[in-house]
């Protein structure tokens, strides 16, 4: 099982989630956050002192899914957000040891579905 | 100082000696006539300070139901329209739409920049600046009525420097003309056409004008989208539902300045007349509306009902002064089912996207509103106006048709010239990537919530 | 057109011919008429604007002091209560309230629909429908503010069209009822009860529905948490103090009408000391509440300091014309005392949930403020009204205690059918999941605060 | 009851016997005496609750140019410097303020607690108390406009005692004084000082209290860095645009009140006049500001606009009754342009740290305006006031000078003393723990927007 | 050591707080989260147009914990937040390969508690 | 390639950022959070009933880095948020499998910078 942890440009949030039903991936969790990274951020002004803003908005996307479904979930989340400009973001895979389903109790590979 | 103590000494004056300190140099009939003044003066300041008051309401409503990204803009934008409008009412537009003599009952041409000579103020019909500083305070909030209406409809993705030259040119130009014909004395008033306190003159005016500034900007970024050849209305909701809320309790407030201030007299015992009607059709428009919406989308909407009451509200302007209370009750009620049908319509079908509703708030249902005079006209205030259903007969009910639509095609076309114009200049409509942005950090450079965590995935 | 050319010909006539147009058609005295009916028009009609704008401050005082997933609800609810509770005034609430003849001193028979004959107008007292008019415009408003008091007692739990129905009976009938027993001429007015602007006979009613209302209706989910018999209080903050203190301000700006504007007539010179006493009470009312909480609580608890100022002037409302600035100073500061024990003491002993201190603020200190009449009178503007620190004795106090409890007991029991009968059919309370999900949601489909991040573990 | 149906009775009467319900009781002298009184008592009461609604204005603001941890201070502060100052203003600022006879010209000495008798009565100038309370209410809120505007210069650091007690010094001390050399027939009146609603007397005031508040206090942590000796400015953006912009919609339209009341006579057809040159120098005022932080920040300054409106309501505060409107539109665009300067020019220069632009929007365009009434007084009005532009010469020019440098002095060492003693009682600054966690926990132990996510990292 | 993520719903965190402390965990991370799952959303409307919401509020909580606590803590979030119905959560189980106190520079198991 | 994930006090933010710039990384996700630890909250009322607040603010930084980057980065982190104080926070080290750059499609150590 892999934690796949995803940074992606706000407004692409639906196109992934759509490539990602496609993909046959329903559950996942999202968080709003900043990022900093090759894209350069811009300058805001306040009462005419300048403000550089360089943490910009992006969604964290979180999913746990078994090792065969990493890849699609992958080309699915590339698929998505991918629009070939700097602030596309990235994707990070993380090893999973167990997963537990609250409600049932169930662990492993069907706790994650 | 003089100032602080002048009235003192009246007040000791009459006092003493029981009204002589009046009698020495003033007879009776000019007291009597001085005060009818000030009963005029106080009430139209008062008045003209509720209408005011409006911006305030308007720019909470255009906010409240736009996106957190793109407050600071449309503030800005209704606080210019105000400012720049003000400024080009004072040196244009008022002279354009009361300047007596009137050139062939369709444009005033006289008081540029408030100059007056005792002729011209006579002509005027007044005697004193005093009368037409007053008239002035009165009409210039309600040029920035019209004016302001326009910022909801094309909220969220107008270029700032193209919306301030669209103010000038609404105020100054646009607005004051066909209020020349209703107000001014012109060819609508000598019809005998009535507009009581603007449903036509002012709100529709902006609306009209809303309604083609918005087609031809065309809809928000991810408002309709195409997938293929099928297109799929989306969503998107504003982000302060409170705020919309007080901005709609601040109109219907200042609209008590508007309808009643319109009497345009302190002594004319009518006020409690208008009053009365304009708070039953605001209650009943947000009732309507609410029970459209509860009916058609099965739970009863916010938003809608707020622009209910708006509805009720502009539709009842017109007629205030001449229907029943029974008769803005129906008015009312038509108006607020009658806005949910028109957003649905601007919606759905025509795919314009009115951001706020104002389109369908201010014309449609100042159309709805300007038309029911001539059905429910009771003849009570104004022997002169009787509606169809108080029989009398189709006439009334003709003139305001042709009101309605001469302002309509009149609007229409100013509207597509200044708008059409703006555009070719590439100074309508913001670029895709500040849309996506937010107009506030894009035209403005600054963030509205400061600090606040705002899920933006549109 | 016609109605905006009127005033200039009366002024030109009175300056031209000295005033001589009007001594044309009228004598001087018949001007004097005129114009005194004018003063009252002005001045009811501007008061009763202001009082309507009170409905802004409850309704942000009400959301702001709730929390973000309720805040439409309780915003469709504050538009609602007075849209519907209008037409509910103006088809029977006036009637029964101030409809001559009174049927025994109980209720009022007459004027449903406001439709009047010359007798029933001369029954009421006046002479044309203007005045009318004018009475009306200027009591639905008081009725609209007592309907209101109730959503913010029930907030955050009630179902939206229980509360509808609610608002129909309270504005239709409960109200009127008490309420011309005192304004009506009924029996409270005939035994002498003093209640210049009502704190009882508006606030207390509303608080005293209010109360019934919440325990009929139970605490929110999570308020009072029972671990093993033992009941902990919990805290459920307000999501928007920024829209608490606006309403409290605009509430405030209100009153000046509310109370003032009680005077009737727009010649009384006694307008000043009300506004005056109205002042300072408010402002001791805020200054007590935020002594007390901060003795109590150890900091300065700015909710609670509102609520003190809302208690001030609820306080005053009985007294204001009665009362010196000294007695306006000390009832206010007690209000502000008073209000803040009553808090906690429904908190945390009665354990009644009232997320924004309604029934405290409107009906605890609005039941001080009228019996304080009977204690702080001075007899100077009515030498018929003094208190029994004034010298008085107990006379007027014992009275101002019957009335408060006759109203309490009246609307207790009227409440208590009421709300009895809604939460018989099931139209009183939303669902726990829906209270959990919020109303906003669950009632409306929709979000407040479309975007923003909210952290709700409760 | 009996204040409820009081004025049926006179209308029924002067219309009965065509107003010989008056005429038997009073002649027409008295009538017409008590109206001339009726008309001042409408207009002031009516103004001065506008004038006190700009407190909502104030509070919106602050709170929205400053961030959201320190949002319930603000609003408790705005609360509380109304009243502790009204109480103030009652029993002793009106006093040293209009108290006549005048010690010197230098305080007044009479009032105290609105405590008269017939000769001190008389001594004012009115033969009864309505005429003083009526002057009080008006004054009493002129007097709170002065103390608010410190809060905005000192937010967001300082401690809320200290801020209490500063409260009821400006207001029943520091204020009045100076107020009664101009307004109370002090000897800056009697030079021929002319500032006929307050750029100086009440604005400046507050501005040059605000000044030396937050000098003395210091800048907010993080606002000045000072790296190897450099000092970099930081911003602090403010949290709220939406409510700092409904803030000045508020103070705009209170500001008819605040301008055109101080006519002080309901009968002074110069009303007029006053509103329009008000409504002229705000629209300028904000355009002036807006083109100027286009011009210099490239791009439009939202909350620089905002301030640009105030500056122009500030600056033609003074002259709004002696200057054109020409005058006004000239007036108000400088007063923007000068508040941008001075805003940056305190910032960037000074390093004294006023979040909200108070002391450039109060002071210097407080002062600008003031001067102005020395070059644009057009002698209409007034034909004792002309300016150097219309051939009125430098006379008025330096006694206009002269006042503003007077009140400046005073109010600078008087300032100083106060905070200077707050300062060394530590009442004045709270901890650098508190601030960093905001005033809202700190000071009242509370959050202002519970549930919502704010990312505070300053 | 092990890096434990749950997801639950918001209304749960306080009971789940408490059966962490009565299993001696007294340190966490919470974030606000939206999760999409089993669970099935519900549809708003705005002006007549509705909006399929299937971004479910939920809670995030993190924590770091020494191998023998691993099971102890997973016991009370279960406890805590299980109400038997869908949308009850998630908890995934991450391997820690180090953990530094800022504060003291501490590492290892002591850094954790 | 590890995932270090630190939650550190709000205000100490920007030093955060700089000395990460000064160790050359520039890129990184934030989030804001709220932490429960040793530091001890405090108490709200509202009211007069109190409010214990044990959920404090925290930020919490999220940086993907290669492993000759780990140590440098978590010093960075260390010299920028520590004041010695409770309440500082605390730095996790997680494995990480995998990186991908949703733009180029690059992985590995390359997609990380
Ligand atoms: N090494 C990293 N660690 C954590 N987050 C990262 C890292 N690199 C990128 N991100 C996240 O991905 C987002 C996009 O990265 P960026 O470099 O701007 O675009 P691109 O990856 O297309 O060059 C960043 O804003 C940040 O949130
Ligand atoms: N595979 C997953 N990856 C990431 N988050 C998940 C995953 N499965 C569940 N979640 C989170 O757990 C929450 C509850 O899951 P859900 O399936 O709705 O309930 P249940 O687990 O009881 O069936 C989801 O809203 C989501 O936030
Ligand atoms: N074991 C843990 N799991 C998750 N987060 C933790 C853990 N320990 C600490 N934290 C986070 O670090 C923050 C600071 O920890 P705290 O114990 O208060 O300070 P210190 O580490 O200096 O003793 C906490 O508020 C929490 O957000």
């Amino acid at each position: 099982m892999k934690l796949i942890i995803a940074y992606i440009q706000p407004h692409k949030l639906s196109d992934v989630k759509e490539e990602l039903y496609k993909a046959e991936v329903y559950k996942m969790s999202v968080t709003n956050s900043m990022g900093a990274g090759q894209q350069k951020g811009y300058t805001e002004h306040y009462r005419g002192v300048d403000i550089e803003v360089n943490l910009l908005k992006k969604v964290r996307i979180e999913i746990a899914v078994n090792d065969s479904f990493v890849q699609p979930t992958i080309d699915a989340i590339v698929k998505g957000a991918r629009s070939g400009e700097i602030g596309d973001g990235k994707i990070f895979v993380v090893p999973l040891e167990e997963t537990i389903r609250i409600r049932s109790g169930e662990t492993g590979n069907e706790a994650i579905g | 100082m003089k100032a602080r103590l002048f009235t003192l000494f009246i007040i000791v004056g009459l006092l003493a000696g029981g009204g002589t300190a009046v009698a020495q140099d003033q007879s009776t009939e000019e007291v009597l006539a001085l005060y009818s003044q000030a009963f005029d003066m106080i009430w139209l300041i008062l008045a003209a300070a509720l209408v005011f008051f409006m911006q305030a309401g308007f720019a909470m409503v255009e906010t409240g139901l736009t996106r957190a990204k793109n407050a600071s803009n449309i503030i800005m934008k209704n606080l210019m329209d105000f400012s720049a409008g003000a400024v080009a009412y004072w040196a244009v537009g008022w002279a354009l739409m009361y300047g007596a003599p009137s050139l062939g009952g369709f444009i005033g041409s006289n008081g540029f920049f408030l100059s007056y000579t005792q002729e011209t103020m006579s002509a005027y019909g007044v005697s004193d600046m005093s009368a037409i500083f007053r008239d002035w305070m009165f009409q210039v909030v309600f040029a920035a009525t019209a004016a302001t209406i326009v910022s909801g409809a094309m909220a969220e993705r107008t270029k700032f420097v193209g919306y301030l030259i669209y103010s000038v040119f609404i105020s100054g130009l646009i607005y004051p003309i066909s209020g020349h014909w209703v107000w001014g004395g012109g060819w609508l008033a000598e019809l005998g056409f009535h507009d009581f306190a603007g449903s036509t003159v002012v709100h529709s005016v902006g609306a009209w004008a809303a309604l083609v500034g918005s087609a031809v900007l065309g809809a928000r970024r991810g408002k309709y989208v195409r997938v293929n050849g099928q297109v799929t209305v989306k969503a998107i909701p504003g982000h302060n539902m409170p705020l919309a809320a007080l901005g709609v309790f601040i109109l219907w407030f200042g609209w008590y300045g508007f309808n009643a201030g319109s009497t345009l007299s302190g002594t004319d015992l009518s006020i409690a007349h208008v009053a009365t009607t304009t708070t039953l059709a605001a209650s009943t428009g947000a009732i309507g509306a609410m029970i459209t919406s509860w009916m058609w989308f099965g739970k009863p909407d916010p938003s809608v009902s707020l622009n209910g009451a708006l509805a009720g509200l502009v539709g009842i302007t017109a007629g205030t002064w001449v229907v029943s209370p029974l008769g803005a009750v129906i008015i009312g009620f038509l108006a607020g089912i009658i806005v949910v049908l028109s957003v649905e319509f601007l919606d759905k079908v025509l795919h314009i996207d009115d951001p706020v509703g104002a389109v369908s708030v201010h014309g449609t249902a100042g159309a709805w509103g300007t038309i029911a005079v001539g059905l429910f006209a009771d003849g009570v205030n104004d022997p002169g106006i009787v509606g169809l259903f108080y029989g009398g007969g189709a006439a009334q009910l003709g003139v305001q048709v042709i009101g309605v639509l001469a302002v309509f095609a009149y609007v229409v076309v100013a509207a597509l010239i200044l708008f059409g114009i703006l555009k070719a200049l590439g100074l309508l409509r913001v670029s895709e990537k500040e849309e996506l942005q937010g107009l506030d950090i894009g035209e403005h450079g600054v963030e509205s919530y400061s600090g606040f965590q705002i899920f933006t995935s549109m």
